[in-house]
């Protein structure tokens, strides 16, 4: 990467530091709590799986009825250890026979705290194990079938049904994108479970189930290896049940994941505390399966103007990069988001898009950025439309972006179209290639608009970070800092999901990710 | 041919030439075959001329087109009949002056991104203070009450929020269309209307980037405001059609 | 449906579905009449589901559309005819050998633009030494003898060399197709040749961007090379046709 | 401008060295000689015009009966000078008496040299002073109505019927062209002629006549009042006739022409001295009528590979200024021409267009650069193709390029449609208006890979350029120096044309223009 700005690095520091205290106090919060998502995923890190008569997801059903009673305050990993302790059962049949009431987890006979968790322990070790072999086995892929250079080439695919984004997907994928992500069905995000099974009718996008993942991920397998490049798979840790679909992903494999400490709460309402717990664990799951996670910032400026809101996008990005790491995340994992949505009719307005592009550049010069598309400003003018995804792949290929969101054509219009998706890699594809070492021929002028643009944005982010250190992070968004979004501190959805721990609280995955993640007692 | 000829066709370089540009992806494998078949789906669209300037192997079994052909049909322009919105448009100065001096009263209007539509900004666009490309926003006008009930509202609650204010009118944006989502959406939204009684309590404006007003009329909506539509066109055209109703009911 | 179904239509993001995009100008002022005009003549085309997504004032009282819309009609791959040049690629080497082992003389070709076109661009790839796209242009067979004429050759001076130089065949290169000049051009060609009793004298070769082996057929020719021809397709396609021709005659 | 590059000026400088060399070479033979075309360009500056009974223009008519009579070497200005004094006709009486054999102009008497001489001479300059105005009036619109920023987007229109030509560069203009060329009926280049009268029916343009020229002049003053935005006229200087054209633009206030010292040798096989003879009058006409030339140096890229013969490009440009120079033209008056063709799937290949056309505006600092957009590696995908003419206008705005040939997306498949025009011009404007400033903004890497391939480009250009002049422009060009094109010394079309002068014959608008334009004894 060339340093192209020169920026005030001692601004860069403290921005870190006023966001290590915003983090702090989130940390307090996250460590008092659980959450009924987090404690399903635990039961789905041990191996349940399948949904009861009704259809419901078992970890659903089991949780529900600790929590009924009153005791998921222990954790769940108490009680079924216990119960697999007493029963003797698999994992998978001690699910099924809860489900069916002939277990009943809070009435047989409870074992010593000690004993159950070292049990339970031991089994989460035994199926960590397992996802390291998914890590291994990408290793291994990656080796074998290499992607193609940065920034790689980001498609979606959103029919809804598996089946046809199948074809889409490795329509895709022989064409050249390095990476895949099914765009899911909308608001899977307030689903407080998890869907089941493979789906066909999604509205907008296909639901993210453990089925769904499996078969786009053979799909995906397939084509990489006939093609000689390993095609990475992405979907959506987020909402009402984030940490079970980091779990999902890391039992099938998947590479990526959208996955932001606040997006929940600004877009889709989603409790504080619900959220940050929940992301506390779910990305501590990304980290140990080695998956990259993609930040959400661009959706800020999907309502607020990129001109004068880009500040709090590099705002969001320390705060995500700072949790995130606080998760065991290696920066190589932090995919920070960002977006190219300034209206392209303001005079000068791709200087200013290169300056914010090259500020998250050299801001976070190990994280595999992840660039969003121009979408705001998009029209029926596929044609106008096609030329600013060029400028956008221009100014990505200036500025050394690590994982571009091809932008289509359509955007105004339609979910793409099979030839949308594939113009869009066409297009990617042909500036990449003419202007590959653009970004290492170039410097900026020291005085210029670029460079006083970034200033200026870095100016910006360090004053309201210090806004948010001295108010909270809580607060702060409660007020709207963020997206012109306000959202109150004790409401949003899935509140009655989060349960304080008891002393004697226990998550055996918390504990042998920290090992494994080498995470210090505070959290880093 | 003469340029002010009522029948008219594409304009390529010459007068009705009738060239025109498709793109499209056909199930089928790139080849000579892929080509003929491109040929053989245009011209029984009646096309004639038809060159396929490009074919794209986008694998598993697709190839894109690119094609130019003539389409040698005519348009008779002094036979195009178009539902037009009928009000005048007034700046946010006149709107408030007319409201005071014709209406005499403040207008009610209650808006909403309807079913599981969480696109707020065009609403928005048209009921924020802030408004839209230079124009203020209904929530500024002095002569209006706005309520904004934001996105995902259902078409119960939206309705069930215009008979408690006594709103004037109703106002649903609708974004995402994909599947025909919004015409299920909105016709329900009428129907239950109906079925209620209420229709006629509420001058019943719809907008939304792929709205035209024909499709509102055609779905009983009184009024259908698309792409690039400003606060004060909603606001011009609400003010006159209260008048409206208030003229003939007295 | 099913994929594997022999009767198929455009495939936009679900199977069949038929959608396709057009662009086109018609000569009218932008407006919703200009839209509704846009609407009609897609739909005098048949096309469904017609959605105006951008029109464009061109000024002068022109207006630019970009539509989407169903196309529901559709090609049945089982009945899909196109005539195909009848002859195995073979490389440089392969098509030396053939010559000497089957028809034991060297071929003689002559090849020019005709007519007003200058564009020697395409007829120097099949011709010159250098080739096109790594493969050798027929100058550099030792098995064949080659005249270039260039650009804007008239069709009389041609054949009076193919004539001269006892040619096998005659190579046509037309790259202008503006107002059909070439099909004129390429007409004429082939009528002096009858009128003369020389047609079935020569293999008559045809090439350019806009040609497809079917109008080469359709204008008299034996053979039409569109875009990316390499000179080795060429130079199989002609040595077979010579023995085909040496073995009937034999 | 911003001198992003580092080039050796003493380089520069050599080759400034190689081409006068090469010029006093060619400025030799221009001196001995005229031409038929140059002849037939006195009497229409003088103010012949019309067609006799056959159609046949009378500047040919007239010069046609001298040239027979064998006595054109002294220059048809005496002839026609000499019979004006005896038969006091009017300029236009005396050429249709002419052309129906009335007046027979070697048979009448010959008075003095010197009288016809002083006579003719004081003519040219009440017909120079009439060109005069047109130049004020053009620096006067100019004012009234500011042409846009550069680049200027100069778009063609193509119809070949000229009240077709009209709409279309009405529309355009009133879309934001600044430029707009009718393109020429092809190979009028080689009419030994003007046609005559307003026309309808070219073939891939649209016949250069005086009538279509003040019909497209009018059409667009028109539109220039009415948008507040002069808009430029170009059209095709070059041929047969050069410089009759050159005169007729004169007189009809176009403000530029695409008119280039080699261009007929190579492209259109055109004796070389009647070449070199006839644009050294065709430029001095279009220096006294304040018209920006512009070369061709991109037609070399249409059958060289513009990346092994980016050198021929700069050479070129080299000769064309000294020989521009020589003819009276401004710095800024030359429009030197160049082209956006390398094969974009090239790695890199951007870089190598950045480097070109930046290293074209460093060594040419004041000239109004051509640069002509993507057409060999166009193809059927008006997708790609739309994007290829973003990168050429990226191109463009980022190496302060002047005047933009606008690319087509249907360049591969048919001559402009309307709205082929209107797309390019939306894409001109939407890359310029969001990266204005760019070129103001970054500067080369010193080692990096524009620079060194600008050094090599130069390097070679001087090496060609010695090698041309040690073995002479003619002979050079007969071994096929540009373009890969061998044009023999003495072949050509046109060469029956060319007459040597004898120690009489004088043409007073060279003395004319040569005084106003300040053009000394050595042609500088
Ligand atoms: C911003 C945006 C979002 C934001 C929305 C943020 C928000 N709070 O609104 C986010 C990121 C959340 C989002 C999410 C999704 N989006 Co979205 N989004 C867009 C985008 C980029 C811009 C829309 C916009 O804001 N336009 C600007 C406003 C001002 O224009 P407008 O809406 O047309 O409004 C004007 C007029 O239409 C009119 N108007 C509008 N409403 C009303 C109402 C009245 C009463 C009146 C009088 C006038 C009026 O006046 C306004 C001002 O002139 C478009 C693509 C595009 N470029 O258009 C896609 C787009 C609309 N989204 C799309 C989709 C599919 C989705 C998702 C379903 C994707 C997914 N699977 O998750 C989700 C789910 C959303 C949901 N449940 O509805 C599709 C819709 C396809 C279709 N035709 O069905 C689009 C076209 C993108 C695409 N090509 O896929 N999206
Ligand atoms: C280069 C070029 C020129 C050069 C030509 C130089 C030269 N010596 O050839 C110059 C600048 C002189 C030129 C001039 C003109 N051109 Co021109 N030109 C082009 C351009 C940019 C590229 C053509 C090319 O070289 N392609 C590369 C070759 C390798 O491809 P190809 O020709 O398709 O050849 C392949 C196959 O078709 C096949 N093939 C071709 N011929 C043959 C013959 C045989 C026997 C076989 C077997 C195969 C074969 O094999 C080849 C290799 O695969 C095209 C636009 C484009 N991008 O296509 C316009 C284009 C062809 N030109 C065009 C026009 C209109 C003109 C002019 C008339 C403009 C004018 N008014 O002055 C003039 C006049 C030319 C004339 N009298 O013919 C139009 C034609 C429009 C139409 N469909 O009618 C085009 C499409 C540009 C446009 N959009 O306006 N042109
Ligand atoms: C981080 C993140 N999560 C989730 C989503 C969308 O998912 P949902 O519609 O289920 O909220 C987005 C959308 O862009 C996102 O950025
Ligand atoms: C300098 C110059 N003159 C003339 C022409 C074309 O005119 P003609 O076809 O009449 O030779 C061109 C074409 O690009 C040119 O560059």
């Amino acid at each position: 990467m060339a340093l192209k700005l020169d920026l005030d690095q001692q601004l860069i520091d403290s921005c870190r530091e006023y966001t290590s205290e915003i983090a702090d106090e989130i940390g307090k919060k996250i460590s008092k709590n659980t959450t009924t998502s987090v404690e399903r995923t635990v039961l789905r890190l041990l191996g349940v799986d399948g949904v009861d008569q009704h259809g419901i997801p078992l970890p659903n059903v089991i949780v529900e009825k600790v929590k009924e009673a009153g005791e998921l305050e222990k954790g769940i990993s108490y009680w079924f250890g216990n119960a697999l302790l007493e029963t003797d059962l698999s994992v998978q049949s001690l699910a099924e026979e809860i489900s069916k009431d002939n277990v009943d987890l809070l009435n047989i006979p409870r074992r010593d705290q000690k004993e159950v968790y070292n049990y339970i322990y031991n089994l989460a070790k035994e199926k960590a194990a397992g996802i390291k072999e998914n890590v291994e086995k990408r290793n291994e892929l990656m080796g074998k079938y290499p992607p193609g250079p940065q920034p790689w080439l980001y498609v979606i695919v959103a029919t809804g049904n598996i089946y046809e984004d199948v074809k889409q997907a490795k329509s895709a994928a022989r064409q050249g994108a390095d990476i895949v992500a099914v765009i899911r069905s909308t608001a899977q995000s307030l689903l407080d479970y998890v869907p089941y099974g493979p789906t066909t009718e999604g509205f907008g996008g296909t639901y993210a189930t453990q089925a769904n993942f499996k078969i786009m991920r053979d799909a995906l397998d397939e084509v990489s290896k006939e093609e000689g490049h390993y095609v990475q798979l992405v979907n959506y840790c987020s909402g009402l049940a984030m940490p079970e679909i980091a779990a999902m992903g890391a039992i099938e494999r998947l590479d990526m994941m959208l996955n932001d400490a606040m997006y929940g709460i600004l877009f889709r309402d989603i409790n504080m505390k619900r959220t940050f717990v929940d992301q506390y664990f779910s990305r501590m799951i990304n980290a140990y399966a080695g998956v990259i996670i993609n930040t959400g910032e661009d959706n800020y400026l999907t309502t607020a103007d990129a001109v004068e809101e880009a500040h709090t996008v590099l705002a969001s990005q320390f705060i995500n990069e700072e949790l995130g790491l606080r998760t065991g995340l290696k920066k190589e994992q932090l995919g920070l988001g960002h977006a190219f949505e300034i209206n392209p009719d303001i005079e000068d307005s791709f200087l200013m898009e290169i300056a914010q592009a090259q500020l998250v550049r050299q801001v976070f010069p190990d994280a595999p950025l992840k660039y969003m598309p121009p979408t705001k400003y998009m029209d029926g003018d596929i044609f106008k439309g096609h030329l600013m995804d060029g400028m956008f792949n221009v100014a990505s290929i200036m500025t050394d972006q690590s994982i571009q969101l091809l932008g289509m054509l359509t955007e105004a219009i339609h979910t793409p179209f099979l030839q949308d998706r594939a113009l869009s890699i066409e297009n990617a594809k042909h500036v990449f290639n003419s202007a590959r070492a653009l970004s290492h021929e170039i410097t900026f002028k020291a005085d210029g608009k670029i460079q006083k643009r970034a200033d200026q944005v870095l100016e910006e982010t360090a004053e309201i970070l210090k806004e948010i250190s001295d108010k909270g992070l809580m607060k702060s968004l409660s007020e709207g800092i963020f997206g012109d979004i306000k959202r109150p501190m004790s409401g949003g959805k899935g509140s009655d999901g989060v349960v304080k721990k008891s002393s004697e609280y226990f998550n055996p995955f918390i504990d042998v990710f920290k090992e494994e993640l080498k995470i210090d007692a505070e959290g880093r | 041919m003469l340029k002010d000829d009522k029948l008219i066709k594409a304009y390529g370089d010459t007068y009705n030439d009738g060239k025109i540009q498709l793109s499209f992806t056909l199930p089928i494998q790139k080849g000579v075959e892929a080509e003929e078949a491109a040929r053989i789906y245009c011209s029984k669209l009646g096309l004639k001329d038809i060159e396929v300037v490009h074919m794209k192997d986008l694998r598993e079994g697709f190839t894109f087109f690119v094609v130019y052909a003539v389409a040698d049909v005519l348009v008779n322009t002094d036979k195009i009949n178009v539902a037009k919105i009928e009000a005048e448009e007034m700046s946010y100065y006149e709107i408030n002056d007319y409201i005071k001096d014709k209406i005499e009263r403040n207008l009610t209007v209650v808006g909403a991104c309807t079913g599981s539509d969480a696109h707020t900004v065009g609403l928005d666009a048209i009921l924020n203070m802030k408004g839209y490309d230079g124009e203020y926003g209904l929530e500024r006008y002095p002569q209006f009450n706005t309520y904004n009930m934001g996105s995902q509202v259902p078409n119960e609650k939206l309705i069930e929020k215009a008979v408690q204010e006594n709103a004037d009118a109703i106002l649903i944006s609708q974004v995402v269309t994909q599947k025909n989502i919004h015409v299920k959406n909105l016709t329900e939204f009428v129907e239950i209307l109906e079925a209620e009684g209420l229709r006629d309590e509420f001058i019943l404006v719809l907008g939304g980037p792929r709205i035209s007003h024909e499709l509102a009329l055609e779905l009983g909506f009184d009024a259908g405001f698309g792409t690039g539509t400003k606060p004060n066109q909603v606001a011009s055209y609400i003010s006159q059609k209260v008048y409206e109703k208030f003229e003939n009911n007295n």
